[in-house]
């Protein structure tokens, strides 16, 4: 009962964060009010610093932020896991260090520095993916690795191999499935830090659109004593988002 | 969330005068592990704050009238190829001995070295290594290019004067002739001074001055909210607006003539803007007084596109009054519909992304699509970067014209060429006669507003955040490092 | 008075019932056997009388009363120590309060460990030790009533003996047990009474039990003469193996002939399982070959043809972990099918896999379960079976009928004999159960310390008639054992 | 022996990749000391000379080996004003650490007590809260928790200062009220991860046949998560933690920001800004050395808390 009430506030929040630009009473840039307007004055949450409607923001900003932190995180956490878990099952001795040395000293890299020298290069909503999730590949890595290599001596595993199994079945069938809890978790996190970089990109300037909510939030924060809402509201927004995604990763499992 | 403005800022520098004694804690922004005592390394507000106390120019400015200093005079040559400087008597230095013309000499050579992180711009106009020592109080200096009133340019650009022989600025062998003395100083974190008691100018009142560097804006707001300091220089709009709820403390505004202009320079060597049509259409559609109410949060007034305004010689003209059918026609004309600007813009100051955003919302409307183009402070100046945007967001205080308009014309991509407008600025520069210079100006201003690439949509208030009980605080050069010298605790 | 009073218990999980109301009454001092074919809810009742279900399971009816502290030991003793702890400290856990230092001292005693052992860690013990610590464990508490489950499976026959004996002197000091287990034979002195389950019922008196395991499974010749006159399919040559440097096998040597059954017998750690591993091509051997029918093999199996995949199947020796706990029956059984017969076709797979089933013993209907729905004994045989779905030459297998009823146990054998007579399959039987061993293999392979001391034909070891288990406790006792197998059946 | 030798030279030779990675990584940087310098007002020649006396017209290999050599004799290189950048650093490096060292060791206790008791309840609302929680807390980007903290305790109550304001030259330890907040900000941001692996990794054990086998034998829950639970959390929990610490070293910029704190990663920032690449490059390149010393501590720790492999393998 309760599980499907909260399935359904979830579909509903996902409904509204990914047609948000289609519901949003007005454009995410065109000033409708005085700057820093209460809510009631100026549209439900009121107006940020450029008099913009908060509510039209935070609806266009959803999707951008969603799809940006979702397809950064699988990135950064998928291609981790996989190596990962390639580590972990090589037959040649070789592959763990080629693999691993090199991800622990990007992970030495502070992702500070990552994100800078990818933005650099790809200083767009491309750059901001590829640097989250070049920052997440090496810890991503470690987790799968440490999963996996209590799973890859089991005898289920051995006898794939021994039946000749290709390499995805062995991966996708015989060790994924009994990993897939931590590495969901560890992608939970990833999209949550995902989010976060994205917002703290915006911290320094960094930012690469409009009005996603990291930026929002960047944006809101001087003049949070007077308008709190273009504040809390994008940071409820994360927060839920945050919360919806572990929940539904933990579910997957 | 629902404070009201406990009051509306005061102007000034507090209401009673400074009593002596007592500790001032000021906190101004911070250049972090970069800042210097060598007033020719260290480059952020705090910076400037800091040296304007501990050392002191030949000339200064006040009220945009150029007052004394150091030096008594600089007296130009008919042809303005050198002057002579006659310096002030019975002037010391904070390690007691006499400040002479040699001290000067040295200043300059060490102002212009290369090896200065922050040399000073001064090197274009003077030419250091000929400056000739005629006895303890007087030198002769010549200039590269015939300067019309010198003293203009001492005051103007940085020219602290340094001890002869002077290579180390350690808490420890930093010697200057300011009102303060160093006695602690760590780099991002805090100066703590103490009042030179042999000071030419008058003693100043506090005993002690700790200067506190920050870099949020809101941190410093804070140190004055919860008493950690007396006094923040240049606050967020958004704190005045919000007001405090202390009966102690007080916004201030450092008053009309120390606002600093916010606007764009256009880039007249790229298409559309080098067509006078579409500069003219933009000042012509901009909304001035919602960029005021906006971003300056109202606190401040419009621009008239031209710079320097509080400067002397500044062309106080009505602003252009908004017509959109006006401005659309002469785009049309122009054949510049549709056309894609970028405008490179970097938070150098609280609102100048904002303004730009703005800005790029209120051109639609005579159909030219801005593309904000938003970089870090570090890399905004790169020159090729600068010179392949369509324009560039501006700021600049109440500087005199000569430099505002000298640092203008070498900039590629700023620059604004024009016949009249060079011959006017050439004679502004080099004339020794006071008449024709303010004629050659009031040309320089013409030409800009009638068809230069400037904008300047607004002119904001410096404010700053204060206990009530903080007095004496002057401006001297710019609103936002004001000087320290003669404040104190009422 | 009684410990435990179980009256109408029923458990099920999902749609089948696994206890059918059963009643059971333990006294004070009184030793229950619980015995009945694999799968018929021993564990399970067990656990209910701990008051615990495994996931899935859930109590439908019926009531359990329990007086005093109960002791339980479990099926595996090597995963149930906790591995961070050494031994002392273990003990003194298990206590649950403070205790003199002496009480560990005693508690090892009681098990016939000596103290030296209180200060190592689980995995510096043999299988033997670690079982007997776990023992302690369950006795640290004082318990009035011991549940042992299956406790003896994974010993070899001399630290069986020494466990046996411990029990023996918890009885004389009064301790009730209920002790599940499917080797009647040798637990039936040490019990007052035998409990038999069947099909999650008790089925009556134990008169249910069949006659000894011997008789009805004499030893028979006439493999070994076949076996003979067949070239060999199978030849290892100077095996040395070990894991980190740490020599495990030296110079170990062997052939099978199709349809010859090789026993292979050593005490724990002798390096039985390595072994079987370097055959199937899953550790890779320091040096030596493995050839098949003269041709030389890979040491690696990922290196190794199809058909030599498909020559060779391997049942491992861990049931917990050979089958995948994601994967249902039918996965693990077509699997080999597919990919070592090229069995496509939906029904072919069907028809092979009810029929592989019903071959160990299982219904047909099981082929949707989950290894986590299946009793240990029904886990093995699922491995046997999916071994057997390759249709290899060489099957080896590594404790294949450790967790089987005697019933079960011999259905099994059986099967294998028959695959042996009609398909000239050659079976390689890694064993601690001497009856096992003697009554089915035609040579005997026996390891020491990674060495292989003897290999000869079965009949010349041991006569038709002879105790198994002094034939074999015989073969393993090394001199080098003797001041530790000291209490020896 | 030959296995810590072998580690040894695998750690320098990524120490020696790091170095090249970083200093070419920060040259790319957009930043250009010499126009962030000389702003609008430099003429072309000025801003040569300026290139010339920092050394930035060679080519980057040759400055590359010119670094190198000096980071062997432990010099890190000079400011883009003029000053060593060891000087520099040496303070912050220190305070830095003061500030994660606290932040790690109050965060180690507290996510392994919530982690441990969400695991105990799994599934309960316990549970729940503290997932959903440190979710929360997570998701809060550090600079507006900080910010809140500020408003509440420093502001209104007045408890600590707002700003981390010292003398010069004074060490945080002599003034512990100005670490309180900053501690906090870094103990809310970098708890939440740690409590998610504990837990999981705290479930997983409590699943097992071990916490069975002592449950059935009448051990109850506070004993057995001091020998069983704790024991097998920590090598993973300890990893995590001494990630996070480097991690907030070097990650705390924000909060310093925010806090005015003297640290290295106020620093970074600072320097990236006004494009002193001598400096970013040391700051990073100490951060990372931090950071490969606590993976290699990070698997030495695994080794000492792991019976089996400290040990030596199977008996
Ligand atoms: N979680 C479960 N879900 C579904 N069925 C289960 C589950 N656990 C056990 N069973 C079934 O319950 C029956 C009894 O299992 P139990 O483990 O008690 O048998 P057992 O008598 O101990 O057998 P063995 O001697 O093989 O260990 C078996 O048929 C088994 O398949
Ligand atoms: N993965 C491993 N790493 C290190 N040592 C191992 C490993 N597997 C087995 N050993 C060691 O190798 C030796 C032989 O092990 P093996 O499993 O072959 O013994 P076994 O004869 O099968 O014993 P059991 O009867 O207990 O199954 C033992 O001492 C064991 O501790
Ligand atoms: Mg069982
Ligand atoms: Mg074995």
């Amino acid at each position: 009962m309760i599980r499907r009430t909260l399935v359904v506030a979830g579909l509903v929040l996902l409904g509204i964060v990914l047609l948000g630009p289609e519901l949003a009473p007005h454009s995410a840039t065109a000033p409708v009010a005085p700057p820093y307007s209460p809510p009631g004055t100026g549209g439900i949450f009121g107006t940020d610093h450029l008099g913009r409607d908060v509510l039209s923001r935070v609806l266009h900003g959803g999707r951008p932020l969603l799809l940006t932190s979702l397809v950064s995180a699988f990135a950064g956490a998928g291609l981790g896991a996989a190596i990962g878990l390639v580590t972990a099952l090589a037959r040649r001795r070789w592959v763990e260090p080629v693999l691993m040395r090199p991800l622990d000293t990007l992970a030495a890299v502070p992702p500070i520095l990552v994100s800078l020298l990818v933005l650099t290069a790809v200083p767009n909503r491309a750059g901001l993916i590829l640097a989250v999730a070049v920052a997440s590949i090496p810890l991503s890595a470690r987790v799968a690795r440490a999963a996996a290599e209590q799973v890859r001596g089991r005898a289920h595993v051995e006898a794939a191999i021994a039946r000749g199994e290709r390499w995805t079945w062995l991966l996708g069938r015989e060790v994924l499935p009994l990993v897939a809890g931590p590495l969901a978790a560890d992608l939970g996190v990833r999209f949550v830090t995902a989010v976060y970089l994205v917002a703290a990109a915006g911290f320094l300037g960094l930012s690469t659109s409009d009005s996603d909510w990291g930026l929002l939030i960047v944006e809101a924060l001087p003049g949070a004593a007077l308008q709190p809402w273009a504040l809390l509201v994008p940071v409820a927004g994360i927060a839920i988002l945050a919360v919806a995604a572990n929940r539904t990763a933990e579910r997957l499992t | 969330g629902t404070s009201a403005p406990a009051s509306a800022p005061v102007a000034g520098a507090g209401t009673s005068a400074a009593r002596r004694g007592g500790v001032l804690r000021a906190v101004f922004t911070g250049g972090g592990a970069g800042e210097s005592l060598d007033p020719y390394a260290g480059g952020s507000p705090i910076d400037f704050v800091r040296h304007d106390v501990l050392f002191d120019s030949l000339f200064t400015l006040d009220n945009a009238e150029v007052v004394p200093g150091l030096a008594l005079a600089a007296e130009p040559a008919p042809d303005g190829r050198s002057f002579v400087l006659r310096l002030r008597e019975g002037v010391r230095w904070h390690d007691g001995s006499t400040f002479t013309a040699q001290d000067v000499a040295y200043s300059f050579r060490y102002m212009n070295a290369p090896e200065r992180a922050y040399p000073s711009q001064l090197g274009s106009f003077v030419d250091s290594a000929a400056v000739r020592v005629r006895d303890p109080l007087t030198l002769e200096v010549p200039t590269k290019q015939a300067l019309g009133d010198p003293a203009l340019f001492l005051a103007a650009f940085p020219a602290k004067m340094v001890k002869d022989g002077a290579t180390s600025f350690t808490a420890a062998t930093a010697v200057g002739t300011g009102a303060y003395r160093v006695t602690a100083f760590e780099a991002g974190r805090e100066a703590r001074l103490a009042r030179f008691d042999g000071y030419w100018g008058g003693a100043a009142p506090a005993d002690e001055l700790v200067l506190l560097s920050l870099t949020d804006p809101q941190a410093k707001v804070n140190t004055v909210l919860t008493g950690q300091s007396d006094f923040a220089g240049d606050i967020p709009f958004t704190t005045a607006k919000t007001g405090v709820a202390n009966a102690d403390l007080e916004i201030r505004t450092a008053g009309e003539n120390n606002r600093t202009a916010f606007g764009f320079v256009l880039n007249p060597a790229l298409k559309p803007f080098d067509d006078p049509r579409v500069r003219k259409a933009v000042r012509l559609a901009i909304d001035r007084q919602a960029l005021v109410d906006t971003i300056l949060l109202g606190y401040g007034s419009v621009g008239n596109d031209l710079l320097c305004a509080g400067a002397k010689y500044f062309a106080a003209k009505e602003p252009l009054a908004r017509d959109l059918d006006k401005a659309r026609g002469l785009v049309r004309e122009a054949g510049a519909e549709g056309a894609e600007v970028t405008i490179r813009t970097a938070e150098y100051e609280i609102g100048y992304n904002a303004s730009t955003q703005l800005l790029a919302e209120q051109l639609k409307a005579i159909g030219l699509v801005v593309k904000p183009q938003i970089v870090g402070p570090a890399e905004f100046f790169r020159p090729e970067a600068v010179a392949a945007a369509h324009g560039v967001s501006f700021s600049s205080g109440a500087v005199p014209l000569a430099v505002m308009y000298g640092r203008l014309t070498g900039f590629p991509g700023l620059a604004f060429p024009d016949e009249r407008l060079k011959t006017a600025f050439g004679t502004a520069i080099a004339s020794t006669d006071e008449g024709v210079r303010a004629q050659a100006w009031a040309e320089v201003q013409d030409v800009m507003f009638d068809r230069g690439n400037t904008i300047v949509w607004g002119q904001a208030d410096v404010l700053s955040l204060a206990r009530k009980s903080v007095a004496g605080i002057t401006v001297r050069d710019q609103a936002k490092y004001p000087y320290l010298g003669k404040a104190g605790l009422a | 008075m009684s410990l435990v009073r179980i009256s109408g218990l029923r458990l099920s999980a999902g749609d089948h019932e696994i206890l059918d109301g059963v009643d059971l009454t333990i006294a004070e001092g009184e030793a229950v056997a619980l015995a009945g074919p694999s799968g018929a809810g021993k564990t399970s009742l067990a656990l209910a009388v701990l008051g615990h279900q495994r996931p899935g399971v859930r109590r439908t009816a019926g009531t359990v009363e329990i007086t005093g502290p109960v002791g339980y030991l479990g099926q595996d003793p090597g995963s149930l120590l906790n591995p961070y702890a050494r031994v002392a400290s273990i003990l003194r856990t298990a206590a649950g309060r403070r205790v003199p230092r002496e009480f560990v001292d005693t508690l090892l005693d009681r098990v016939a460990l000596p103290a030296s052992l209180a200060r190592r860690y689980p995995h510096q013990l043999s299988g033997g030790q670690q079982q007997r610590v776990a023992l302690a464990v369950a006795l640290a508490r004082s318990p009035r009533l011991l549940v042992l489950d299956e406790p003896t499976t994974a010993l070899d026959l001399l630290a069986k003996a020494e466990v046996l004996a411990e029990i023996r002197r918890l009885r004389e000091d009064g301790v009730a047990l209920l002790w599940i287990t499917h080797d009647l034979a040798t637990v039936r002195e040490q019990v007052d009474r035998v409990v038999m389950l069947d099909g999650g019922r008790v089925s009556g008196p134990e008169t249910a039990m069949k006659g000894p395991f011997l008789a009805k499974f004499a030893r028979k010749g006439p493999f070994l003469a076949r076996a003979g006159a067949q070239t060999e399919v199978l030849r290892a040559e100077k095996l040395t193996a070990g894991y980190r440097g740490n020599p495990v096998l030296t110079d170990v040597g062997l052939s099978i002939s199709p349809g010859e059954c090789l026993a292979v017998l050593g005490v724990s750690g002798a390096g039985k399982s390595t072994l079987a591993r370097c055959l199937a091509g899953l550790h890779r051997p320091t040096s030596g070959t493995v050839t098949l029918h003269d041709g030389p093999l890979a040491p690696d199996v990922r290196d190794r043809a199809t058909t030599e995949k498909a020559a060779i199947a391997l049942v491992a020796q861990n049931p917990a972990e050979a089958l995948h706990p994601r994967q249902t029956v039918r996965t693990a059984l077509t699997r080999p099918m597919r990919l070592l017969r090229g069995v496509k076709s939906r029904a072919e797979q069907d028809a092979r896999v009810a029929e592989l089933l019903e071959a160990v013993g299982l219904d047909s209907t099981m082929d949707k379960r989950l290894p986590g729905e299946l009793s240990g004994g029904q886990r093995q045989r699922v491995a046997l079976a999916r071994a057997l779905a390759a249709e290899p030459e060489v099957l080896i297998c590594d404790e294949v009928t450790s967790a089987l009823d005697t019933e079960t146990q011999t259905e099994v054998l059986n099967l294998l004999n028959g695959l042996r007579a009609e398909l000239g399959l050659a079976v390689v039987l890694i064993t601690h159960d001497a009856a096992v061993a003697v009554s089915t293999s035609d040579r005997l392979l026996v390891l020491h310390a990674g060495r292989s001391v003897l290999t000869a034909p079965t009949a010349e070891l041991a006569e038709a008639g002879a105790d198994p288990d002094r034939v074999i406790a015989r073969l393993l006792t090394d001199p080098s054992r003797t001041e530790q197998g000291a209490s020896l059946v | 022996m030959t296995g810590l030798a072998r580690k040894l030279v695998t750690r320098l030779g990524m120490l020696v990749a790091l170095s090249i990675l970083v200093f070419a990584g920060v040259d790319l940087l957009p930043g250009d000391p010499v126009t962030s310098r000389l702003g609008i007002s430099a003429t072309p020649e000025q801003a040569a000379a300026l290139r010339a006396r920092l050394g930035l017209d060679r080519p980057l290999p040759v400055r590359y080996a010119d670094w190198a050599s000096g980071l062997f004799g432990g010099n890190l290189g000079t400011s883009v004003s003029g000053r060593p950048v060891t000087e520099l650093l040496s303070d912050r490096v220190g305070n830095s650490a003061l500030l994660a060292g606290l932040a790690v060791l109050l965060l180690a206790p507290l996510s392994l007590g919530l982690g441990l008791w969400a695991a105990w309840r799994r599934g309960r609302a316990v549970d729940k809260t503290i997932s959903a929680g440190s979710l929360l807390l997570v998701s809060v980007p550090e600079f507006v928790a900080a910010g809140g903290l500020v408003l509440l305790f420093a502001v209104t109550l007045r408890w600590f200062p707002a700003v981390s304001l010292l003398p010069a030259g004074a060490s945080p330890l002599a003034y512990p009220e100005v670490l309180v907040l900053p501690v906090a900000s870094l103990v809310l941001a970098g708890s939440a991860y740690a409590v998610r692996v504990i837990r999981g990794a705290a479930a997983q054990t409590l699943a097992g046949p071990q916490a069975e086998f002592l449950r059935l034998n009448g051990v109850r829950w506070p004993v057995l998560a001091r020998r069983l639970v704790v024991p097998a959390v920590l090598p993973v929990a300890v990893q995590v933690w001494l990630v996070t610490g480097v991690a907030l070293v070097g990650g705390a910029v924000l909060v310093e920001k925010v806090f005015g704190y003297p640290g290295i990663g106020e620093l970074l920032v600072s320097s990236v800004q006004t494009g002193d690449l001598p400096v970013v490059q040391a700051v990073v390149l100490v951060l990372g050395a931090l950071m490969l010393l606590a993976l290699l501590l990070a698997d030495f720790a695994v080794v000492l808390l792991t019976p089996r492999l400290r040990t030596g393998g199977a008996r």
